[in-house]
Parts: structure tokens; sequence; C-alpha cells
């Protein structure tokens, strides 16, 4: 029972890359191919127990996610290739030095009828950003000065900001900053403007959800959409075998090779999904070494690794975040494993005969596993690396101050997102202590440079940066792995924290 | 008329026999006194009357009985279920007015049955069992050492029992190593030695003039009730004064004053349960909850033995009931009994080695048996070595705590022997006044914590006061009232 | 001492061991690293959120002042509201009973005839066939760990041949019972093995002691001996181990609740302990030591009833 | 007496094999593939280490955990049983038997889950764990045959005799002490191995990926399908060990006299 040690946190510790492989966009799989319409979809998901919420700025596993995306409208959302796509704001135009962005809002009603207008967008914005409440969204939110954004009419807000932005639509995407009604504070039957409505919720168990048959793109295929929860990974596939489920949400690459052939469940995957590295301290000895960095980047075995840890299932890293993302330096070179140059390097750092612990904790599944096998791959290298398992329920916070090397994992989200919440000097997630104040000034550049072209050379740039002597050892890419009955069908193959993503109302069962 | 007639009975187990060629026969309303030590086949003759026999052992020979057999065991308390309530169990024997004629005829209250067995006291115990075997109206009951471990009072009470089950035309076959009940009971005598007959009779003519040598010896050891002559008493060496015991919240003994000369004997009686195996244990310093003094020449011994200094603990020493409980399983019986020397009387290993061999050749155990483990001893061989164990200290004052009970009268007589030779005090816890006549010279009379006598044996026995004295000494008297 | 003595002491006992309980898991729980601050956090541990959370969930406030409010609404039998969901925790608690509730009833109700049946089984048979199999799958199952058998049966049941449900997920137990079956096996077995073996020594001994010898001897017929006298003995040392078989009961529940997922009160411990919830967790030690110490002092009493004796 | 089974020793001498000496006969280098391939003897587990190394490797920490357990719960508890029962207030019996009422209700795997998170992985944590779990019986059990032996008439006459504190308290207690012991340990010790294989399936104080025979049944469980003997086999080794245990002090147990 592994309920304890494999609750995987959503948003950023296991989302999913874009689709870096041919044929990955968002495109529907399953058996049947003909939408139908009607019946009631179970979904199965590990879940947070009693602590779960309705609350959609609160939200932080991907049950949650999944739920508030069924009950509400983000203003965009992350396309396939996790660039910001418009979703309830039809369009948005920023003024010329980009610190003024005018949103034009959809047609769009909640599902107690009331329109979604400017007031409703501003008050969800002013929620986030309550400095006494620490929601998800806010350090992505904090570009907007909302004391001089204003509804223009009930339709169009506009937005000021803080400084000259242009990637602003990722904002609008952020993981949890949903569009709420005006002044809601009570969630236990929340009202959105999603594609379901609320009917009942009893925390740690179920939700069960209705068709809105007013939404604005249309309505869902399906009467009524149930998350249950199941924690353990067994017992989701279980349950999707025996038949009480029709969507069993992550599994692993063995249980995909188990059934994959089989006919009593349809394997859906996303590949090229969560980011799978290893975080060094720059700020602290022995990895203030440029030298001894470059070493660990050349101990890797990473096909190895993709092959042991997960299961094939996944792609590898070329140690940068992103692969297949909108500005990601496919131009930079693979990154390949020598021994004989990693053990001249560890000579030339004089870190021959020492011992490195590397901190990793079940936090995420995989984690463990992968560090004693980079343990193993650093045998015969001259230095010795002790695993260190810590406690999983506080291990994103130890690693943020404690040891000098880390297990990490991410979800997917866009480069500059990751980049500003990890790797600039003021970045509060900032792991790796990567703190350049070029780093911080190509992206301030980046970020207020309109052309796209342009930008992405600035983006390339500190792509390089990163790769020659950043602090990720980012050695992998893993597929994201969902279960359907074989009457499902639908399901698109895009990345977790995507918009496609647990997509239900394009989802039938045939 | 003839209930009950085994011929040629022979039991054996692998082999060895347990009982050879007995013969005997019971008429109706008689009573069949069938007298031994333990293992002398007594039980196992009981038992081929009821047609058992215990596992591995095979009976042969001829028994015959007219109408049904009832058996009364031991231990009336373990032969009674200890979770139900008696008014269920009597349902179950037999319709109510048997049971109720049963009742009548075992004397016991009606009222009774609604208690549990361990709300009841040994005597009712006693007769309810009788009760219960009464329903099934046998010709026959064959009673398994119903007295023994009983207080004197409880062991008339069981002899008045059974007399009258008798007079109501039952006959009784009484297995037993109590000559008092014998006598007291029985129309006919077989005495058993090592599964043989050696001398069957008329209980009279073999209670007063035994042919048989081991007959005679079995009678001469039986301790006899007289009244001892006035003796001087002694300066008082060892003192009890105001002792009040506690075990836990309950107060066992209540404002005690006693008081015992150098080299007397003082015995102290009561019925079961009177405290008074818990005054001893204050003595030796093995109960220290109590208020009060134990004083020894005047001065208060401590509490408890961990306070008293090796002289004191070697004064006063103690002698246990169960011998067999009283010694180390693992050690050798020599080795157990020189620890005296060497801790009390700072001997070295050897010489008190030397010296327990001694003392206990003087009681009858020799080397051999003295370098066994305590399993390879008898029960009275034991007694005796414990004895030797405590005397080896030398001490003033000699606690015996019903050191006679369990044992069959002759190894009885034995042990009674040496204590009467002692020189030392002596403070003999029993509950035989034949013991208490033949060794003491006060008597302490103790009843539910109260001393209620006390004074000198000649005093105390020709002239009780108290109730309980006198129904202590009572078990004489019935053997005039029954017959 | 009366039987009413004895339960209102053993009842005062109770109230201080909870009181005792609740206090240790509080100094466990507050011994953990972290807090539910940064539980909550999770993969996002920026530490001026995390320090907002804190502050938002009250976690600022002195540790001993926030116990003593807990307690204080105890006294009230108001167990407070999770710091992390901001539900009252008897909510919570509430809602996740009902399952495990079920279970363990279920549990204790087929335990205790079965348990029964076959110690006795064993015993009027002892050395028989039937004896020797219920004696060698009893000592088997007994120390076969719950984790082990689930799996075996979920794999073979539920999956393979596919007869009974394998989880219990998004099912409402009392709707579907058949649900109910793995788990039920699951839990039974530990506890089965251990009272019909208890039963059974029970027996034997009953069967060889002198009050059922002098039964027999007096005519009572076989059934009666057997069922009347000796089982009753037998009886009382198999009450007081069903009592200490709730400790593997609550123990085997989370096994068991995580295995076949149903959201009763071992899953809620399991997340409430990640989560550092304190006062959810505190609501199950109470619920936890309160029924530990009600069984327990039931056992005592309905032992009491069975075996007078041994009590007085 | 009884003859001990054969098929009873063989479940116990196989595992306990496999545990003691497997770690031996491991290759210090080990070749890596990909998960559940049915390379090699008994195939590949969930990170594509091979199953029977791992099998062999799996065993010792299992066997061991649960032996230190058992040994340590009795060092720790029969000298604080024995302390209570021959304590002559009866205040310090208290003090030491009634915080053990305590522990008793406090259900042990919510007590394991809560101390192994508090003091976070390890083995000697563990073994800490479950001889806590398993100190309380312990004590109760000598402190009532202490009680029992402290009672009986023999202790009384050896300290009638004036014998010293150590010979009454520790070498005659200590040896009639042992048999009661001797028969409790059997329980004991098949109640730490189930204790120590749950902690382990759970997750508690062994990394995940761990040789280790409860950790292999559990992370392998998702390869049943693919490659059972990954589960099968350390499974079927626990089950065989407890029960093996089980059974063999159970006939133990039943030599001795009534």
């Amino acid at each position: 029972m592994n309920a304890i040690t494999r609750r995987g946190f959503l948003g950023l510790s296991a989302g999913l890359s874009a689709a870096a492989v041919a044929g990955c966009g968002s495109g529907p799989t399953g058996a049947a191919t003909t939408p139908k319409a009607g019946g009631r979809l179970r979904a199965a998901f590990a879940g947070g127990g009693a602590k779960e919420v309705l609350d959609p700025h609160l939200a932080n596993l991907f049950v949650e996610a999944a739920r508030s995306k069924a009950l509400f409208d983000k203003l965009a959302d992350l396309g396939p290739d996790v660039a910001a796509q418009p979703r309830l704001a039809e369009r948005w135009e920023p003024n010329a030095d980009l610190t003024r962005w005018r949103i034009t809002l959809r047609q769009a009603v909640f599902h107690d009828g009331r329109p979604v207008r400017a007031a409703d967008v501003l008050s969800s914005y002013a929620r986030i950003l309550d400095p006494a409440r620490g929601f998800r969204a806010k350090s992505s939110l904090s570009v907007i000065d909302l004391a001089n954004s204003r509804a223009v009419d009930d339709r169009t807000v506009e937005f000021a900001l803080t400084r000259p932005f242009v990637e602003f639509p990722n904002v609008l995407a952020a993981f949890g900053a949903y569009i709420v009604p005006e002044g809601a504070e009570d969630f236990s039957r929340p009202v959105g403007s999603g594609p379901f409505a609320f009917v009942s919720f009893e925390p740690g168990k179920s939700v069960l959800l209705k068709r809105n048959p007013d939404y604005w793109e249309g309505a869902a295929h399906l009467d009524e959409l149930q998350f249950v929860i199941a924690n353990e990974e067994s017992a989701r596939v279980n349950a999707l075998l025996g038949g009480q489920v029709d969507y069993a949400h992550d599994l692993t690459p063995t249980t995909a090779r188990a059934h994959a052939s089989g006919d009593r469940m349809t394997v859906v995957r996303s590949p090229n999904s969560a980011v799978q590295a290893f975080a060094m301290k720059l700020d602290r000895a022995p990895f203030d070494n440029r030298d001894l960095r470059e070493a660990m980047f050349l101990l890797a075995d990473r096909p190895q690794l993709v092959e042991s840890t997960l299961a094939g299932a996944g792609q590898v890293g070329n140690d940068l975040y992103g692969k297949g993302y909108q500005y990601y330096a496919d131009d930079i070179p693979q990154r390949v494993r020598d021994l004989d140059k990693a053990k001249h390097l560890i000579r030339k750092a004089g870190a021959e005969g020492m011992t490195i612990r590397l901190n990793t904790s079940t936090a995420a599944a995989g984690m463990v596993e992968a560090a004693t096998i980079f343990a193993d791959q650093a045998k015969g290298s001259g230095l010795t690396i002790e695993v260190v398992t810590g406690n999983k329920d506080t291990y994103w916070a130890d690693i943020l101050k404690d040891g000098v090397m880390s297990s990490f994992r991410s979800g997917a989200m866009p480069i500059e997102t990751h980049i500003a919440q990890r790797l600039l000097s003021t970045s509060g997630t900032n792991v790796t202590k990567w703190a350049r104040p070029g780093f911080d000034a190509l992206y301030e550049k980046a970020v207020s440079t309109a052309d796209a072209t342009a930008r992405a050379a600035v983006y390339g740039d500190m792509q390089r940066m990163l790769h020659a002597e950043g602090g990720y050892l980012m050695w992998g890419f893993a597929d994201w792995i969902v279960g359907t009955a074989t009457t499902v069908g639908g399901v698109s193959t895009a990345p977790a924290n995507t918009l496609d993503w647990a997509r239900f109302d394009k989802v039938w069962l045939g | 008329m003839t209930v009950v007639r085994v011929e040629g009975l022979r039991a054996e187990a692998r082999g060895r026999p347990l009982v050879d060629g007995v013969d005997l026969a019971v008429e109706a309303g008689r009573v069949l006194a069938v007298v031994g030590e333990s293992g002398s086949g007594k039980t196992t003759t009981g038992m081929a009357v009821l047609g058992e026999a215990a596992p591995g052992v095979t009976v042969t020979g001829t028994v015959t009985v007219t109408g049904r057999v009832g058996f009364v065991p031991q231990h009336p308390a373990a032969a009674l279920n200890p979770v139900r309530r008696l008014r269920k169990v009597f349902r179950e024997l037999g319709p109510p007015e048997a049971v109720a004629a049963a009742l009548r005829r075992a004397r016991v209250d009606p009222d009774l049955l609604d208690r549990y067995p361990h709300q009841l006291s040994g005597g009712q115990q006693q007769r309810v069992v009788l009760a219960q075997v009464l329903v099934g109206d046998p010709a026959v009951i064959v009673a398994d050492e119903p007295t023994t471990g009983q207080d004197a009072i409880t062991r008339a009470e069981v002899v008045a029992e059974l007399a009258e089950v008798v007079n109501q035309g039952v006959a009784l076959i009484l297995l037993t190593h109590d000559l008092d009940v014998v006598r007291a009971l029985a129309d006919d005598v077989l005495v058993l030695r090592a599964g043989r007959v050696v001398e069957a009779g008329p209980a009279d003519d073999v209670l007063t003039v035994p042919r048989d040598p081991y007959t005679r010896a079995l009678i001469d050891a039986q301790p006899r009730l007289t009244t001892p002559d006035a003796a001087d008493s002694a300066p008082p060496l060892l003192r009890v004064a105001g002792l009040t015991a506690r075990h836990r919240a309950a107060h066992v003994l209540h404002g005690v004053d006693l008081a015992v000369g150098a080299g007397e004997c003082l015995a102290v009686v009561g019925r079961s349960g009177s405290g008074k195996t818990t005054l001893g244990r204050c003595l030796a310093g093995l109960h220290e909850t109590y208020d009060g003094d134990v004083l020894l020449d005047g001065q208060p011994l401590p509490r408890s033995l961990r306070k008293r200094d090796r002289v004191a603990v070697a004064r006063v020493q103690y002698v246990f009931q169960d011998a067999r409980a009283s010694f180390d399983p693992h050690r050798t019986v020599v080795e157990q009994v020189a620890r005296t020397g060497v801790r009390l009387r700072g001997m070295t290993a050897a010489a008190a080695r030397e010296s327990a061999l001694e003392r206990l050749a003087e009681v009858g155990v020799d080397a051999a048996k003295a370098e066994r483990a305590p399993s390879g001893l008898s029960g009275g061989e034991l007694q005796r070595c414990a004895l030797v164990r405590a005397l080896l200290a030398q001490p003033d004052v000699l606690v015996c705590d019903e050191i006679t009970s369990g044992l069959d009268t002759l190894t009885q007589a034995g042990l009674l022997d040496l204590l009467a030779g002692l020189t030392c005090a002596v403070v003999l816890i029993s509950h035989d006044m034949g013991v208490v006549a033949r060794l003491a010279d006060r008597v302490a009379v103790l009843h539910a914590g109260r001393l209620v006598e006390h004074g000198p044996a000649h005093a105390v026995l020709a002239a009780p006061t108290h109730p309980v004295t006198t129904g202590l000494l009572g078990h004489t008297t019935i053997e005039e009232a029954s017959k | 001492m009366s039987l009413s003595r004895y339960a209102l002491r053993r009842l005062l006992f109770g109230a201080v061991q909870v009181l005792a309980v609740v206090t240790a898991v509080f100094l466990m729980v507050h011994a953990l690293p972290g807090d539910a601050a940064v539980a909550l956090a999770g993969d996002d541990p920026d530490p001026d959120r995390v320090e907002v959370i804190r502050r938002a969930l009250g976690l600022d406030r002195p540790v001993l002042e926030r116990f003593g409010e807990w307690l204080w609404g105890l006294a009230r039998l108001d167990f407070g509201a999770s710091v992390v969901s901001g539900r009252p925790v008897a909510d919570t608690l509430v809602a996740a009973l009902g399952p495990t509730v079920v279970l363990a009833v279920l549990t204790l109700v087929l335990l205790v005839p079965l348990a029964v049946a076959a110690g006795v089984a064993g015993a009027l048979r002892e050395g028989g066939p039937l004896d020797r199999a219920l004696t060698s799958v009893t000592v088997g199952l007994h120390s076969i760990p719950e984790f082990a058998l689930a799996i075996v049966l979920v794999a073979v049941f539920g999956v393979g041949l596919g007869w009974l449900p394998p989880t219990a997920v998004g099912v409402d137990v009392l709707a579907e019972p058949a649900v109910l079956v793995l788990p039920l096996v699951v839990l039974l077995a530990r506890p089965l093995c251990s009272i019909s073996r208890l039963v059974r020594a029970g027996m034997l001994d009953a069967l060889a002691s002198d009050y059922v010898r002098h039964a027999r001897r007096l005519g009572v017929p076989p059934g009666r001996v057997r069922f009347a006298h000796a089982l009753p003995n037998a009886l009382a040392p198999a009450v007081q181990q069903v009592a200490r078989t709730t400790d593997w009961l609550l123990g085997g529940v989370i096994v068991v609740e995580a295995v076949f997922v149903i959201p009763g009160l071992g899953t809620v411990l399991v997340d409430a302990v990640a989560a550092r919830d304190l006062p959810v967790v505190q609501g199950l030690a109470v619920v936890f030591a309160v029924t530990t110490i009600a069984v327990n002092l039931l056992a005592d009493l309905v032992a009491f009833r069975l075996a007078p004796r041994a009590a007085a | 007496m009884r003859r001990v089974r054969p098929a009873a020793v063989l479940m116990v001498a196989v595992p306990l094999l496999l545990a003691l000496v497997g770690p031996w006969l491991v290759p210090a280098e080990q070749a890596r593939t990909a998960p559940f391939l049915p390379d090699g003897l008994l195939g590949t587990d969930f990170v594509g280490r091979d199953t029977w190394y791992q099998v062999l490797d799996g065993g010792r920490s299992v066997v061991l955990v649960a032996l230190a357990a058992t040994a340590l719960a009795y060092a720790v508890g029969v000298p604080w049983g024995v302390t209570a029962a021959t304590a002559r207030l009866r205040i310090v019996d208290e003090v030491l038997m009634r915080p053990l009422d305590l522990l008793l209700a406090v259900p042990s795997l919510l007590l394991l889950i809560v101390l192994a998170t508090v003091a976070g992985p390890g083995v000697a944590v563990l073994v800490g764990i479950v001889a806590l779990i398993a100190f309380p019986d312990v004590a109760r059990i000598a402190r009532a045959a202490a009680l029992e032996i402290g009672g009986r008439p023999a202790l009384e006459a050896m300290r009638m005799q004036g014998e010293s504190w150590w010979r009454t308290s520790v070498v005659y207690m200590g040896r009639s002490m042992a048999r009661p012991l001797a028969a409790d340990a059997g329980v004991r010790l098949t109640s730490s191995l189930y204790l120590v294989a749950s902690a382990s399936f759970l997750g508690v104080g062994v990394p995940p990926d761990a040789a280790d025979w409860a950790v292999m049944v559990d992370r392998n469980r998702t390869g049943l399908f693919l490659q059972p003997w990954a589960v099968v086999v350390p499974a079927v080794l626990i089950i065989a060990l407890s029960v093996g245990l089980n059974l063999l002090f159970d006939r133990a147990l039943r030599k001795e006299p009534r």
C-alpha cells in the first residue's frame, strides 16, 4: 500500500512534456472512434484524502486539477506545445511596450446562468493575489498591477503589468488561475463556467458532475462524470480491469506493457512527459566547481536510466527543460556518457575519493530508483555517490535549503515559467541556486522582446548557458500513461497540465 | 444385600501391577474403607468399581454392581463447573422431584442453587457434589479422599453427611488414609499396600487389634488427641505485639498478641483462612505489610528479610507447607541445603556440605538420595530435607507451616518425632489437633484474623472456651456420635 | 469487587488512557518534520508561500495554545476543524466511520461463530484428519501478513477469475456488499486463526477437566457436556483475545482499506499523517483509543460474566 | 512426543539459509537491463535487476531485523518486567507497567507509521520501532513470570537462607523464567517478522528499491502479469518462513508438560 509513498503532487512535479515525438499532438485515441452521447464515466485518480478541496485556486493534486478543469475555465490554457492558447479570453492585445494587455472575454455563462463578466475575472485574480493567502498561482500573477487594471466593459478587461512582459498569456494559463464568480468563497457547491456542473462531493471518495448543456465550446458527450479516488496504482488498474471504473489515471509503464496487447483495457500514452533530473546546488561546495558539474553530466548513462527507471517509457534528456516545447533549443548536441572525461574532470576538480550525498525520497515515483542507478553509474569514476532517502512529505521544502544534490522531477509548464520560478536570482523555488546577473538580464530581455524570432534567440542563449554549466542534470522525460476501458473514446495524448489532458468534455463512452 | 462384589481385581500399567488380587464386597447401608498410603492402589480399585480405568491401565477380574454407582471426587471445588450456576446443572441431572429429594438427602439449602461454585464454602461444595450424585439414586457411592485438605470442622461435616447418606441405605466405599474418618464411618476395612490386600475385616477388629504389622504401624502413627500435662512456661523469647497485617487492602490479622518462650512449642491453630500462615510469615520476615511489632529478646525484628542481618535471619527460620515447591528443581538437594551453612554460618562450601550430609543422614536421607535433584525424593523425604535446611541455621525460633499435611500417617509420625526432639522454640501452624496435642506447650487459636484463645496447651485443649476451638477439637467426638 | 465498581474504575482509567494517548500522539505528530503548511505547499515550497499558508492556517500560533484549545474543545465533544481543509474533524470522521465500522462489525460478527465452530470441531476430533487440517491451516494463516494475502486474493479472485470485485473504488460498500467479500476474508484470516486455536486449547482443557469428568459420570448427555459444560469455559480466554484483536483489526483495516480502496478511517489516518493535519490525527487517536478501551472493557465484562471466579 | 514434521523444517530452513548465506552469493557487479524481462533464472525486477540476486540479497534484512527487534524487545522488556514484579514499592510497579497499558491503546500499525515518519528511514529505526511494539507484551509476560516465580516457596526458601539478590533474582529467577520466555519468544519472533514485512511493504523504514523480500512483493506487483517470479518467489519465502516458524514453535510448545 503505497498510498503514503506515491501521492504525486500535480502541478509541477508531474507534468508532461508536450509532443516531442511525431504524431504526439492531441489527437484522440481509443477504440470507439465515433463520438456517442450519454453515459456516466467513472475516472479513478490518486487523491489527497480529507484535505481535498473543490476550491480551484487551492488545487494541487492531479485529481483537483482535473476536477477544476471540468468545473471552471481559465482565460488561457496550454496547448500541446505548452504555449498559451485562448480559452475564456477570446483574444488578447498588448500595448506597444507590453505593459498593458486588453483581454476580450468570450460569451460564456456560469452554471447558475449568470454571464462571465470582467468583474468576475478581476475578483478571481484579486482573490489569488490576496497577500494573506498562499494560492499557488499567486507568484505567476504577481506581475499584474491589479490596482491599475480595470474592467473596460462587461466583456473587456485591461490588465496593467508592473513591467513589460510578452509572456503574459502564460500567466493567464497559470496553474490554478481559474475564473470563479465574483465573491465566491464557499466552494462546497462550486459554481463555474466549465463543461460540467457540480452534483455532489464526498471528500476523499468521489465527486459527481453532470453535463453543462450551455458550455460555450459545445456540450460534453457524457451525461455524467464521476471522479473516484484510488491512491494506489494497482488499485486503479484492478478497478479498471474489474469494470469498476472506465478511466484510470497515472499508470506505470509495466502495467501498460502488461495490458497493451490485451483486450481488457486501452493504454493511452502521452510520450515525453515529466522531466526527470538531479539538481546540484551551485552556491556551495562541491558543485560550485563547474568541472565537477560537467563531470556529473558526463557520468550519467541516460539510456540506462530511461530504460530501468522509466521501463523504457520515456526519452533521453539533454539537461534542458521542456523538450519539444515552444522555444526548446533542440540544436544543442545531445550529451552522452564519457567516463574517461568525467574521471579527468573529477581529478581536475580535486574531488577524487570524495563522497557526495544525493538526497532523494519517495515524494515522486522513480526518484529513489533513479538515484540508486546513478550511484551505480558513478562507481569507478573516482568519487562515491551516497543515496540518502529523506522524508517524502517535506522533501520539496527540504531540498530547497539542504544538501548539495537531489532528485528532481517536474511537470509541464512553459519554458519561460520554468525559468522564472526556478532559475532567476529572485526565484522562490531555485533549487540549484543558479543566480547569474547576466542570465537574469537575458530573461528580462526575452520577456520584453515582442519579436518572436528575436525572443527565441535569447531563449536559445539562455539554454546554452544552462546546458554548459547549469545545475540541473535532466536525464529523461517520462511518458504519461492512462488506461481506459475499451469502450472509451476521445482521450487525448496531450501532456498533463495542458488543456487537453484529462479533458472529459471531449471523451465519450462507446 | 450385596451391592458391589469385586473378585480377583488386577490392574497393570506398562506391565507393572498397580493392583493385584483384590477381592471385596459391600452391602447396602454399609461402609467399606479402603485404606493405604498414596500409591497403594486405592484409587485404581475405586475406579474399577465405577467401571473406569486411567489411560494405559488394563484391568482384569470381575466387578459386579447391583444398581448405579455414584462417585464423589477428591476435590469438590474442581468437580463443579466454575462458570455455571448450580441450578442449571441440577436441571440437567434429573426431574425436579428427584433433584429436590437429593438436595434434601444431602442437606443442601435450595437457596444456594443460584450461586456459582466459588461462592460456596468447602463443606457446601462437598454437599452439592453429594447431592448431584444422589440425583441418580445410586446404590453405592465411591468417595475418594473426601476429607483431604479440609480443616477439622469441615471434616466433621463431611463425615456427618456421609453417615447420613449411608443411613438412607446407600453403600459407601471410602478411599482414604484418614484413620479418624475410618473410625467414624467404616463397618469394614480393607488395608492395601503396594496393590495387595494386607488385611481385611470389620473395622473394630482391624483398628483395635490389627494383625498385620503394617496396619499396626499405620494405626500407631496416628496422633492421638490427648491432654498434655501442665508445664512451666519459659520466659518469653519471641513476642508479637499488636500485630495487624494486610494483604493489599484487606486486613488478615487484627491486633494479635502472642509470646513464645525459649525452647517452647507454640501451636497456632484455626480454620483455613484464619490468618495462621500470615502470622508465621510475619515472624519470618516474609510478609512485610503489618503494623505492630515482632520482638526477639525484646528487640524489634525488622519487618523485611532484606533488612534483617544474617544473624537475625538465622535466628528465625521457616519451613514451608509444600516441601517440593520450596526446592529449586534444577539443583541437587544437598547443594541447596548446604547453602544455609555458607550464607548464614559463614562456613566454607566444603564444610557446609559435610555438615548438611551429616544432618541429612541423621534424619534418614542418605548421601545417595541427597545428591539427587528434588524430583528424585518423596514428599516426606523432602520435608525432612527442608527441616534440615532450616535447622542448619541453628535458629532460636523455627516456624513450621502445616508441614505434616498431605503426608500419610507413617511419614507424618516420623516428622513429628523429629520436631519433638528439637531444642529451639517452635511455632507450629496446624489445623490437626492431634499433632498439636502431641507437640504443643502453648496453643493460640485464630479465627478470622483475631486471636480468640491463647494459653497453655493443657488448659486450652482440656477446657476450650471458644466455639472454634471446640469445633476444631470436635472431630474426636464424632466417633462416638456416629456409632 | 462488584461488577459496577470494577466497570467504573476501568472507565476512569480509560479516560486517563485516552488523554495520555492523545498527548502522546500530539507529541509524536508534532515531532514529525515539517508542518501542515510545508506538506500543503508540496512541490511548490516557495518559502514566502509556505509562510503565508502557515499564517492562514493559524500555525504561527504557539503549539501549546493550539493543543490546549483542542483539548478544551474535546471536553465539549468538539473535535475542532482540520487545519488543511477547514472542515470539522467530526464530519471527516463520521464520513469515514461508516465503511470502517461495517468492516469491523462484519468481521467480528463472522469471526466469533466461525472461530468457535472451528475450535470446537478441532477439539472434539482431536488428532483426527479434520483437526490436523484445521490446525495446519490456522497455525499457518496466523502469521501471513494481510498484504500478502490481499494481493493473492485480488490477483486470483478479483482480476484473474473475475468472480468478485477487486476493489471498492467508487462503490458504496453498503449498496454493493460483494465488494466486502475479499476485504473481509483478509481481515478475518489472522484473528480467526488465533481465536479458533484458543477455543480449541480451552476446549481440550475443559474436556479433560474434573468437572467435565464429573458431569459425564453424573450421566449428563454428551452434547450437553460439550456445549453447556466445556464450551463456556473455553470461551473466556477467547473473548479476551477478541478484544486484543481490535488492535489487529485497526491495523489490518489500514492495509485493507488501502489495497481495496475503501475510504474509511485507515485511509483518513494515512492521509492526515502525511498532511500533518494534527486535529484530524488527534481525533482519530481519540476514536481509536476509545474504541480499544471500550472493547477491552466490554470483553472484560463478558469474561467476568463467563468466568465469575477469575474476576472475583 | 510428536516428531517434528520435515515439511516445517524445510519451510524454515530454505528461507533462513537463503537469508543468511544468500548475500555472499551475489556478484558485486550486476548487469542492469529493462524491467520484467525473462532474463536469468527468475527474470528481472521493476528496475531491471536480476530477480534471483535480489532474492538472495533480500532475506537478510527481513530476518535480521525481526531477530534483532525480538532480541531488543527482550533485552529491554525482561529487566523491565522483572523490575516491576520485584519492586518493593507498589508505585514502582505502577509507574513501570501503566504506561504499557497506554501503548496497547494505540494500534501498532499507527504507532509504526507515525514513529517511522518521525524517525526517518533506516534499519536501526525499524528495529527500534518493532521492538517498541513487541516490548510491552514481553514486559508483561516477564512480569507475570517473575511474579509467579517470586511467590514460589523455593525463592522464599533461598531468601530464608540469606541468599544474595544476585543468586535469587538473577540466577534462580533467570533460569526459571527461561522456559516460559523461550516459549513466548517463538510467538514474538513470528509477530516481529509479520510487522517487519508489513512495514517494509508499507514502505516504512526501507528504501523503495531495497533488496528486501517484502519490498520486492510490493514493488514488483505491477509486473505480476509480465514476470510473476519477482513477486511470487519473495512472497512464498516470507510466507514459508513465518508459517514454518509458527509450526515449529507450536510443536515445541505442545511438548511442554501441561
